[in-house]
């Protein structure tokens, strides 16, 4: 078995809603509320949920680009969170982000080279001559050409971007990277070169990734393991063939429902969810799902379901289970 | 709001202590003893230190006292009274008129970007921002005033002049007209750029194109559905205006001697009547603030979006 | 491995772009700005300016023998003639000489002021947007207060003060340049300040913080760069308002007093109705100039804007 | 059934400082009375601009209908006045767009969008175009309709607005109803429940559909007839069931083996390489050529055309001129 790279103990994230002429606080957007897992080294975990769930800011807090509200993650055993700001800065090129947006990713004003190198020269990791060998090495293997290096972003598509952004992350020989939406943005035929891509960086340096996505399908192929999250909390966590084939959560359910498949002779039983996703400034109280939930109990308006292993690492937040 | 005002008034005691001489040097009769010089000063405050007289002036300016003008010998409260309207007057005519003209022609000039009629608008507002007020003016005053007698040189009025009613109107705006226009001309020029380019940003927006696949008519497309979206930015610089209407346009006043706030605090520059010039800055300041606070205001009128709660 | 090489090489084939036309962000902006032919009459207009004012009282002086101070006793208040191409003015001093010199002090007292402002603005931006918070707070109050002030009447004032204090004239050029740049830093600051809100927003400062980046490279690498499209149009701007305010003052006798010459100045001579009635060389000129040098740099200016924005593309 | 909308070798080109963008290029196709039509291709590839072009929403300029011919109820749309064009919009045709956070004007209430289109087209007094309006809220799903009529499309969520939106396009009970990717900015549980509507309402109203997105799953749920486009161009047309089954076109197959499919497992994708040419450089001969596996001499020279291989099954490659 692997050793475990991250550890995420519930991890909260609360940001300030400010009103008013002297900007009070007058409540708090729980856009990460109370989430723990691990992650392995080598293991690709995904998560998915709808837009405003918090999956986002869950990956940029862990890498702490974010103030934690509450919890703790320990990457190699350490506190992020308690790390000083020069420890914190010899830590970060182990851990590294791919950005959804391949245009406001890279620095416009400069060249690709610099975008790539840059953090090798400032953290001195090799000595300057070495810098080119080491972007030239990062570009081939992201598939972008050397003469690539002296041309600027804008010059390039949305998956050539993508390739540099990945290479940025690449070139620090980085153990664990969260890939924040990283083909959302793409066309179809460019997000398959983009998730062989990472799939193939992967078997070759051994990275762990967070792999952040609303595509069911794309998590599914790329991750071990995927959690489920859904107004700031996970509901639901396992093995991605058991999740699939055998999910627990009713929202996990209906999520997989919905997903539209292309194969126009499926005729498939829908649970069509009714109703909005509640805003996360005003979550409902007990289960946060209990609104939309097709299931529903008196105990879920109540009382919140606990986050539990219910066998084979198949974890679930819901009462019925 | 309460703190900027605070602040703006201690910026401007501050500009006035720096000044050399004080209050007294301004009324001074060469003849007065020194005696009464010095009791003068005591009854003034003026041997204290600076806090304590900001402290007396703040007082003063609070109860509506801005102190007496050294060279009109008055009030200042009385004099702004005086001459303040006319320059509210002229400035009101000629913000109506610029926005009559200024924003029509910003939204012909972007719903036909690049075409010839932009161009020349755009071309047209850029005169309007680069000519000097002073130079204009003098350029109207010769052509139409003194070489072709088509309107008055200068003033408000038709010296001795006791029309009333509408006849007294007739002769105001003749005397209006050229420093309407050199007025007019900047802040149109200004205005439609600001039009020109809210409006082309907005009818990029999709809501613009859902309004034409409704099958509406194009002028309802521009002038209902764009120009009400396009205007929101617009009408905040309204509220910028206020102050600009009452500080009137001073060079353009001072050029046609138009009896407004404008040449007078000229003058009172000129004669260094602080007391003066520290009133008008400081009712300036103030309806900037109030200015921004109407913006403020209007904007959550207009825009569905920020309804003030 | 041997398998992604393969693709890679593909890749590189499919692009097939030629390797040696790289487009700088700055190539593509000054390519675009060629097209902008209003753009390109400002940016000659104002270049035939400026060599006038640099070199143009050289060649009267060496060549011709004149100086701004030297007076003709035998053509005063003279008209256009052959030896003095613009006439002369009250005292007999050549209009010609005394414009190209009133144009390096305009323009200089443009450049300098601006140059203030934006020093002065960008600095007081960047640390309000960068930092944030309460130091945000702050600065933004006292921008506010200096933005109450309507500008031209402080401008008045603080010149009036500056009289008081009986500054040498040849300094006192050096004095309004410094009054009108402290007075015009504010507009700067918030658009400098509003820039670095929104580029650290921006995913490219993300990643800079998740490579874990000293500070000053953030700033003096990412953020910096990205604002200088809007800093250098609005200095362009700027120069023009620096000159219309420098050249009011100057008309109202506030600003460059003689015997200096300025553009201002210059015109004064039309409060007189004989003069601007009958002498008309003596104000015309200098206010066609204030006028096209303006104009000039605001067809450029505004072409640059133009230029500058990434989501204008015809 | 029969033909409601049929375009002719459409061209639409965009003239900009850069050169000519063919962004339609020789698009024929069409669309019976009570199908729907999905439009499938990667962004750029002329879908949308297919469908702006019926309606002449294209931006002029820089855009410009060069050629061709869109025949609707038996009038030539490209020869139609800008008042007949008028008349059909929101009416006979009428769209829904990709963005319903941007497609509402955000200072006018729901009900005055939606009663707006009514009076224009219908000849209703506002009385009645707004009990019609709050008749067609609630026909689309939205609950406390009489009170949703008076909000402002920023008081509700993404997908009310999307379902706003479809009520002020079937207000006039139009003949075709064109959707520009109307599910491609929501939520996946969203997605699902405004395809629903879509559905239900197609069944009630007969009205034909023309659904462009670039979701293959999306197009196998909904679509009866199916069009995929590339570079501007057709590249291959059949029905949903033939076009899943039996996929002819290299690009059309590549599409469907680059997207994971939530209910099967495979070790890796199959991707195409390359990116999407540029609209100013298209590559000579067949424009998937650069990308495709399979490009042969004459790809690299000469154009395909769309010809009919199998019963209604059209493709545009030269691997299967033998067959023709």
């Amino acid at each position: 078995m692997a050793e475990t790279l991250l550890k995420v103990e519930n991890l909260k994230k609360y940001f300030p809603i400010k009103a008013g002429v002297f900007q009070r606080t007058v409540g708090y957007v729980k856009a990460v509320d109370d989430v723990s897992f691990e992650l392995k080294e080598g293991e690709t975990l995904g998560f998915v949920g709808e837009s405003g769930c918090g999956k986002s800011t869950t990956g940029r807090t862990i890498l702490r680009l974010l103030d934690k509200t509450d919890g703790s993650v320990y990457f190699e055993g350490k506190d992020i969170f308690k790390l000083s700001r020069k420890e914190l800065r010899s830590i970060r090129p182990k851990m590294q982000i791919i950005f959804q947006d391949p245009y406001s990713s890279l620095n416009p004003r400069m060249t690709v080279g610099e975008i790539i190198g840059e953090a090798l020269v400032d953290h001195g990791i090799v000595s300057k001559g070495e810098v080119k060998d080491r972007v030239l090495e990062a570009i081939e293997m992201c598939g972008l050409a050397p003469y690539h290096i002296r041309r600027y972003p804008h010059e390039f598509s949305g998956g050539q971007r993508q390739r540099i952004g990945i290479a940025r992350a690449l070139v620090l020989n980085p153990k664990f990277i969260v890939c924040d939406e990283p083909v959302s943005a793409l066309d179809v035929s460019i997000q398959s070169q983009i998730v062989n891509l990472l799939c193939d960086l992967q078997q070759k340096f051994g990275f762990s990734y967070m792999f952040i996505s609303h595509d069911l399908s794309v998590v599914k192929h790329i991750s071990h393991r995927v959690g489920v999250m859904y107004l700031g909390s996970l509901v639901e966590l396992a093995d991605k063939h058991e999740l699939y084939k055998n999910p627990l959560h009713p929202y996990t359910k209906a999520l997989l429902s919905a997903v539209p498949i292309p194969d126009p002779t499926l005729k498939r039983e829908r649970i069509i969810l009714q109703g909005d996703i509640p805003s996360p400034a005003n979550p409902p109280s007990g289960c946060k799902f209990h609104t939309r939930c097709p299931y529903k109990k008196d105990i879920c308006s109540q009382e919140i379901p606990k986050f539990r292993d219910v066998g084979g690492g198949h974890f679930v937040a819901c009462h019925l289970v | 709001m309460i703190p900027v005002l605070i602040g703006v008034s201690i910026i401007i005691f501050l500009i006035f202590q720096a000044a050399p001489g004080d209050a007294l040097t301004g009324m001074m009769d060469p003849k007065m003893s020194y005696e009464t010089k010095q009791k003068l000063r005591k009854q003034l405050h003026l041997d204290e230190p600076g806090i304590i007289q900001y402290k007396y002036w703040v007082q003063n300016v609070l109860k509506g006292d801005f102190g007496e003008s050294f060279y009109f010998k008055q009030p200042v409260g009385k004099v702004m009274n005086t001459y303040i309207w006319n320059s509210f007057y002229l400035s009101l005519a000629s913000f109506i008129l610029s926005v009559l003209i200024a924003i029509p022609i910003g939204v012909i000039s972007a719903t036909r970007q690049y075409s010839f009629m932009d161009y020349f608008f755009t071309v047209f507002a850029l005169i309007g921002i680069s000519m000097p007020s002073f130079f204009f003016g003098l350029l109207l005053i010769k052509w139409f005033a003194v070489d072709i007698k088509l309107f008055p040189v200068s003033g408000m009025m038709t010296a001795g002049s006791t029309a009333v009613g509408f006849a007294k109107f007739k002769d105001v705006m003749y005397h209006m007209t050229l420093p309407l226009i050199v007025l007019t001309l900047g802040s149109v020029a200004g205005l439609m750029r600001y039009t020109r380019s809210s409006m082309l940003e907005v009818i990029r927006q999709d809501y613009v194109r859902t309004a034409r696949a409704k099958g509406l008519r194009e002028k309802v497309v521009i002038y209902k559905h764009a120009l009400r979206n396009a205007l929101i930015p617009v009408v905040t610089i309204f509220g910028m205006w206020l102050p600009g209407l009452f500080s009137g346009a001073m060079i353009t006043e001072a050029i046609f001697n138009w009896p407004g706030i404008g040449p007078i605090e000229l003058l009172a520059v000129n004669n260094r009547d602080y007391p003066l010039l520290m009133g008008i800055n400081m009712l300036l300041a103030f309806l900037t603030l109030l200015g921004n606070l109407i913006a403020d205001v209007t904007y959550a009128l207009v825009d569905p979006r920020i309804r003030l709660k | 491995m041997a398998e992604l090489k393969k693709n890679t090489n593909k890749n590189v084939e499919l692009k097939g772009a030629k390797k040696e036309d790289i487009m700088s962000p700055w190539k593509v902006v000054k390519h675009r700005l060629r097209r902008n032919k209003l753009a390109m009459v400002g940016l000659y207009t104002l270049l035939f300016m400026i060599i006038l004012a640099i070199f143009g009282p050289i060649v009267q002086k060496y060549v011709f023998g004149i100086t701004m101070e030297k007076i003709d006793l035998y053509n005063i208040s003279a008209p256009p003639s052959l030896k003095h191409p613009l006439g002369t003015d009250e005292v007999g001093r050549d209009i010609l000489t005394r414009l190209m010199y009133g144009g390096r002090i305009s323009l200089t007292v443009g450049i300098v002021a601006v140059s203030i402002s934006v020093v002065i603005g960008s600095i007081i931006g960047g640390i309000s947007g960068y930092y944030g918070g309460v130091v945000d707070g702050i600065i933004m109050r006292l921008v506010d207060i200096f933005m109450c002030f309507p500008f031209f009447p402080l401008l008045l004032m603080l010149a009036a003060v500056l009289s008081d204090y009986k500054v040498d004239p040849k300094y006192r050029i050096y004095f309004v340049m410094i009054i009108i740049g402290i007075l015009s830093w504010t507009g700067l600051a918030r658009i400098v300040r509003g820039q670095i809100l929104s580029l650290r927003e921006q995913e490219f400062m993300q990643a800079a913080e998740a490579l874990g980046l000293r500070d000053r490279r953030k700033i003096f690498r990412h953020l910096l760069p990205n604002t200088f499209a809007s800093i250098i149009v609005s200095a362009t701007l700027g120069i023009g308002s620096a000159i219309l305010s420098e050249s009011a003052l100057s008309y109202l006798g506030l600003g460059v007093t003689p015997p200096y010459p300025s553009w201002g100045q210059m015109v004064q001579v039309a409060t007189d109705y004989y003069v601007m009635q009958y002498e008309y060389w003596k104000w015309i000129p200098p206010g066609v100039c204030i006028f096209l040098t303006v104009m000039a740099i605001n067809l450029f200016g505004d072409g640059l804007r133009d230029a500058l924005d990434p989501k204008l593309k015809r | 059934m029969g033909e409601l909308l049929s375009i002719k070798n459409l061209k639409t080109y965009f003239y900009t400082e850069d050169g000519v963008i063919k962004a339609v290029d020789d698009v024929s196709l069409s669309i019976r009375e009570g199908e729907t039509l999905g439009v499938v291709g990667e962004s750029g590839c002329g879908k949308s601009i297919t469908a702006m072009s019926i309606l002449k929403l294209i931006p002029n300029p820089p855009g410009k209908i060069v050629d061709g011919e869109i025949i609707f109820d038996g009038k030539d749309l490209t020869k139609a006045t800008d008042e007949e064009i008028r008349k059909i919009r929101g009416n006979k045709i009428s769209v829904i767009f990709q963005e319903p956070m941007t497609s509402l004007n955000p200072v006018f209430t729901i009900g005055d969008q939606i009663i707006e289109a009514i009076v224009l087209h219908q000849n209703m007094n506002k009385e009645k175009a707004r009990e019609k309006a709050i008749d067609m809220l609630k026909l689309v799903g939205i609950p406390r309709a009489d009170e949703v009529v008076d909000a402002y499309p920023h008081e509700l969520s993404g997908g009310m607005r999307q379902r706003a939106m479809i009520a002020m396009a079937m207000a006039c009970n139009p003949k075709l109803l064109i959707a520009d990717e109307p599910t491609t900015a929501l939520d996946v549980t969203i997605q699902a429940q405004i395809l629903d509507l879509m559905r239900d309402l197609k069944n009630k109203t007969n009205t034909s559909i023309m659904l462009i997105t670039h979701d293959l799953g999306v197009v196998a749920e909904m679509a009866d007839h199916v069009v995929v486009m590339y570079a501007g161009k057709v590249v291959e047309e059949a029905n949903v069931y033939e076009i899943f089954k039996n996929p002819m076109h290299p690009y059309t197959l590549g599409l469907l083996e680059s997207k994971p499919i939530l209910n099967q497992d495979k070790d890796r994708l199959n991707s195409i390489p390359g990116q999407v040419p540029n609209p100013l450089n298209m590559p000579e001969g067949c424009y998937f050529h650069p990308r495709c596996s399979k490009a042969m001499d004459i790809c690299r020279r000469e154009q395909p055309e769309l010809c009919s291989v199998k019963d209604g099954h059209r493709v545009a490659c030269h691997l299967y001129r033998e067959v023709k």
